[in-house]
């Protein structure tokens, strides 16, 4: 009973309550650090160095009046961003934050579940997605987030096949969709998959910052263009809601990226017993750690590049990323085939 | 109780009843793509249902060349609704009575 | 909705890369523009009107809130064309340290374009560095005048006073500061693939086609032409000065982006030889106490850093104020260029085209 | 016992949703009754052991397809009602009675209490093939018996893909 209900519990409940105070402590480090790059200081006034600024947001925008427009489906209005916040939650049941360890006197993994299509469930989770976007720019009954949300389910759309077909490379390689297999396939190949899949691994970066509409890819969100997109008619919690929602998508990103390129909870060189030192550190951290450097990578991304065109991000898409990942995708196949 | 395959036979026909009511009753051809769709679904649920009964995945693996022919069904489809609705300005099923425009 | 019939969308009054209150009404066919009209007067105050109203000295103060991120620019072109009705002389001194104060001016007012065109076309960074340059001109002319954005800088005849001790000095530590600011915006955007993705090829304007449409400064410097109020008809020290009027190529965005940025450049050149040979001597020429210029009119245009500023002015030679006050606001006569530019181009392309032209509102409606 | 319970929350899941697709007027409505309507079908595959089919099903059904749909829901934006006009021949009164006589034929067989479970062996196919696991013996079938079938599959969305720009574009 324990193994089965208990164990399992308790881990979604811390999966669930880390993953939302990293979500709202997101919004601080992406202030931060965006504002240390611009030379400026960032949050500074709630807490020391503004490490409670998360907080004082969250109480704002609970206290704000939730204002639904007149015209707007009232029912969808309502319903989309608990649709766009909710698959960016679920995807944490399979991602492997570590390896199978002694706790408490008992097995304990460090994942809630290993299931043998896990991949897939994160690609198709998260492209259920989507429709949080498509629908609070149609629910809001209103030009400017209409096209906001065509533009993202378009861009959406176009960038999953790029990102799809990059990771079934990865599958080639490993040969397991189960997120735990593809970790211990890394290891048991003594390289992470990074090194074996470059190209896959660019492709995935790209098209994850076109999935999570992050610059350069935020036109969905365009504030110069749109007005802020989607969300425009949104306020108080439903757009923390929104927001949110994309800060956990690029948690969920980078810890994906971690997991299938960077070796997910392995330490460096996790087959070179010289560094058994780096041992010290906890798997877990390990995984930690190399995802905060993809999200550190994100933000830094942010800001540094201008946003481009919807045109020229549909021609990224579709001719370069695209055409480029079944490229791989088809020598990833052949040099498999013809070496093992 | 336990469940047996007529109980996936009895949803399945349920769903596919449902879907056929919605073909015939709505106007609204996009409605009544998705009947198609529910339709297409009904038979999926029948396929699995007996390939769990059976240990036996072929009906899987017709399931998935079901799924296949509904996208080609509904990317089709949509385009032709999108033409007849330029040419139109209408879904409506009862409008749709010439063979060209 | 998108393929079947054009879709009408309201850019502004209230919109963030609008910059002011500037109202676009977009005739979309999909994410294309058909056709744009420009719906200003949001910020109109009526200032001609009132410098009718106004003595000589006070109307100063009014050109202030004209373009109000180049105010001293606006200052000055007033208080030339007074000076050109009265005919008097300015102090060489005074000339000098007007051009020292107008190529400050004009890379603030670049500081702040390319800040705002980089952000409209999402580069957040270069915004926050732009605005940190320009903070140290507007401490410069703080220092210089008490004021930060509206300094009322400029008396007819001259300067309302000598410069601070020192403060050429610090004009000079500025320009060396400013020289490798400008090489890290240029790092930032001019070769980032996104940048000229975005805008080269966008809002190409042939330099006839530009004169046509009234355009001028930057956006028509951008199109090949080499027109500039200082080299053409020089005004203040700029006679003196030895500069270059960058011209650039296709007449697209890049190419008015790229003549702006050079045009830091070339202030810089020309505020290291003014502040250098800045003469000794008065610094308010013979004005009578009274200001009463004798019946007539006069035009006189200066190039303010979004083009050709030009004041009309007719005095009737009894009152203490102006007859007829007019302004040529040079954003005004850009403004009128862009529905030409945006047709045909994406909704996206509209907001770097309105940062590339560089309006001020203030300027706009007057 | 669970298994029950599962089975009569999902199927009831499934058939409410269907009615709501087929009779709700706002056709945005109808496409996201669609879609909860597919989510617990997939649960039903997961119940069923077919995980590999669970997921295609959301992220073919659910992320692509019903997406076109609520495309172009979107766009066509309807000046008047879609069911405004209705066609003098149609049958519906037809259509409701062949409806009905399959909902008695379904009642009989409720009532007839043919609701046991039949002894079927386990066939052979699932033995002989080389692999284990859900995804894997998809996988192995499709590539190996089904392999002509499967191509045939890629003809035809390629075909479709192509049919569907032609309708769509409006210059070609």
């Amino acid at each position: 009973m324990i193994d089965q209900f208990l164990i399992p519990l308790i881990k979604i409940l811390i999966v669930l309550n880390a993953t939302l105070v990293g979500v709202s402590y997101m919004t601080l480090l992406e202030r931060k650090v965006i504002a240390w790059v611009q030379s400026r200081l960032g949050p500074m006034r709630v807490g020391p160095q503004g490490v409670l600024q998360p907080i004082a947001d969250a109480v704002k925008l609970m206290l704000k009046e939730d204002i639904t427009p007149t015209k707007a489906d009232r029912w969808v209005f309502t319903a989309a961003p608990v649709i766009s916040m909710v698959p960016a939650l679920i995807v944490y049941a399979v991602i492997p934050f570590g390896p199978t360890v002694h706790l408490f006197g008992r097995d304990v993994s460090l994942y809630i579940t290993d299931v043998n299509v896990g991949l897939l469930y994160i690609v198709s989770v998260a492209s259920v997605g989507v429709y949080g976007i498509i629908l609070a720019g149609y629910a809001s009954n209103s030009k400017f987030p209409l096209l906001a949300s065509l533009r993202a389910s378009a861009q959406l759309i176009s960038y999953e096949i790029a990102v799809t077909m990059t990771l079934v490379s990865v599958i080639l390689v490993a040969g397991s969709l189960s997120m735990v297999s593809i970790v211990n396939a890394q290891y048991n190949s003594r390289v992470w998959f990074g090194f074996v899949q470059p190209v896959a691994f660019v492709i995935f970066f790209i098209g994850s910052l076109a999935e999570t509409n992050r610059a350069p890819f935020d036109l969905p969100e365009a504030e110069q263009e749109l007005t802020g997109g989607f969300h425009t008619e949104y306020s108080g919690m439903r757009f923390a809601l929104f927001f949110l929602a994309e800060y956990a998508n690029m948690i969920v990103v980078s810890s994906v990226a971690t997991t299938l390129f960077f070796g997910g909870w392995l330490r460096p060189f996790p087959n070179v017993s010289a560094l058994h030192f780096l041992g010290v550190v906890p798997s877990w951290m390990w995984f930690l750690i190399k995802s905060f450097v993809f999200l550190y990578i994100f933000i830094w991304v942010r800001a540094t590049l201008p946003r481009y065109r919807y045109d020229q991000l549909m021609r990224l898409g579709w001719k370069v990323l695209i055409p480029l990942a079944i490229a791989n995708l088809v020598v990833t196949g052949i040099v498999k085939v013809m070496l093992f | 109780m336990p469940i047996t395959p007529t109980h996936y036979m009895l949803l399945s026909a349920a769903l596919f009843i449902i879907g056929v009511i919605g073909v015939m009753v709505r106007r609204n051809i996009i409605i009544i793509f998705m009947s198609i769709e529910l339709i297409l679904n009904a038979v999926n649920i029948n396929l699995v249902a007996f390939s769990a009964q059976l240990h036996n995945v072929i009906g899987q693996v017709f399931a998935i060349f079901v799924i296949a022919v509904a996208a080609a069904e509904a990317a089709v489809g949509l385009g032709i609704i999108l033409a007849f609705y330029r040419n139109k300005e209408s879904v409506n099923i009862d409008e749709m009575n010439l063979m060209r425009w | 909705m998108f393929d079947t019939s054009e879709l009408v969308i309201n850019m502004g009054p209230q919109h963030p890369s609008t910059h002011g209150v500037l109202r676009v009404i977009l005739r979309l066919d999909g994410e294309k523009v058909v056709d744009a009209e420009v719906v200003i007067g949001y910020l109109h105050r009526g200032i001609e009107k009132l410098s009718e109203n106004r003595n000589w000295t006070q109307i100063v103060l009014l050109t202030d809130r004209m373009d109000y991120v180049a105010a001293a620019t606006s200052n000055v072109g007033y208080c030339e064309t007074v000076e050109k009705l009265l005919n008097v002389e300015v102090p060489r001194r005074a000339q000098y340290v007007r051009t020292i104060l107008m190529e400050l001016q004009r890379i603030a007012s670049h500081c702040l374009w390319v800040g705002t065109h980089a952000m409209d076309i999402g580069a957040m960074t270069v915004f926050l560095y732009a605005f940190r340059e320009r903070e140290l001109i507007l401490d410069l002319f703080e220092e210089f005048c008490g004021a930060r954005l509206t300094y009322n800088s400029m008396r007819i005849g001259g300067l309302p006073q000598d410069i601070p001790p020192g403060w050429d000095k610090k004009v000079l530590a500025f320009c060396d500061i400013m020289d490798g600011k400008i090489d890290e915006y240029e790092t930032l955007l001019t070769h980032n693939r996104i940048w000229l993705e975005r805008t080269k090829g966008i809002g190409v304007i042939s330099g006839p086609e530009a004169i046509g449409l009234g355009l001028c400064g930057p956006a028509l410097r951008g199109s090949g032409v080499a027109r500039d109020v200082r080299k053409d008809e020089p005004y203040s020290a700029y006679a003196e000065m030895d500069f270059d009027v960058p011209v650039g190529v296709q007449g697209d965005t890049y190419d008015r982006y790229l003549v702006r940025m050079e045009e830091f450049r070339q202030s810089l050149r020309i505020i290291r030889q003014a502040t250098q040979g800045i003469p000794e001597g008065p610094i308010v020429g013979k004005v009578p106490r009274l200001i009463k210029p004798a019946a007539g009119e006069t035009y006189h245009a200066i190039e303010s850093p979004k083009g050709e500023l030009g004041y009309f002015i007719v005095s009737d030679g009894k009152s203490t104020n102006p007859y007829r006050f007019r302004v040529r606001p040079p954003s005004f006569c850009n403004l009128q260029g862009l529905p030409r530019l945006v047709r045909g181009h994406l909704v996206a392309d509209v907001v770097a085209l309105i940062g590339s032209i560089d309006i001020v509102l203030g300027e706009v409606d007057r | 016992m669970l298994q029950a319970i599962a089975f009569y929350t999902i199927a009831a899941f499934i058939l409410g949703f269907a009615v709501l697709v087929v009779t709700t007027k706002d056709t945005v409505h109808s496409v996201l009754f669609l879609v909860l309507d597919f989510l617990f079908v997939a649960a039903l595959y997961v119940m069923l052991n077919a995980q590999f089919l669970a997921v295609i099903q959301i992220l073919v059904y659910a992320g692509g397809i019903v997406v076109l749909y609520l495309f172009v829901v979107m766009l066509v934006n309807l000046k008047r009602p879609p069911e405004a006009h209705s066609d003098p021949h149609r049958m519906t009164k037809f259509g409701f009675g062949l409806a009905a006589a399959v909902l008695i034929e379904l009642g009989a067989i409720l009532v007839s209490g043919y609701m046991k479970a039949p002894a079927v062996a386990a066939t052979a196919t699932e033995a002989s093939m080389p692999v284990s696991g859900n995804t894997e013996q998809v996988g192995w079938l499709l590539y190996t018996s089904y392999l002509i079938p499967f191509e045939i599959a890629s003809m035809l969305l390629l075909v479709a893909m192509i049919g569907a720009i032609v309708l769509a574009k409006r210059e070609l």
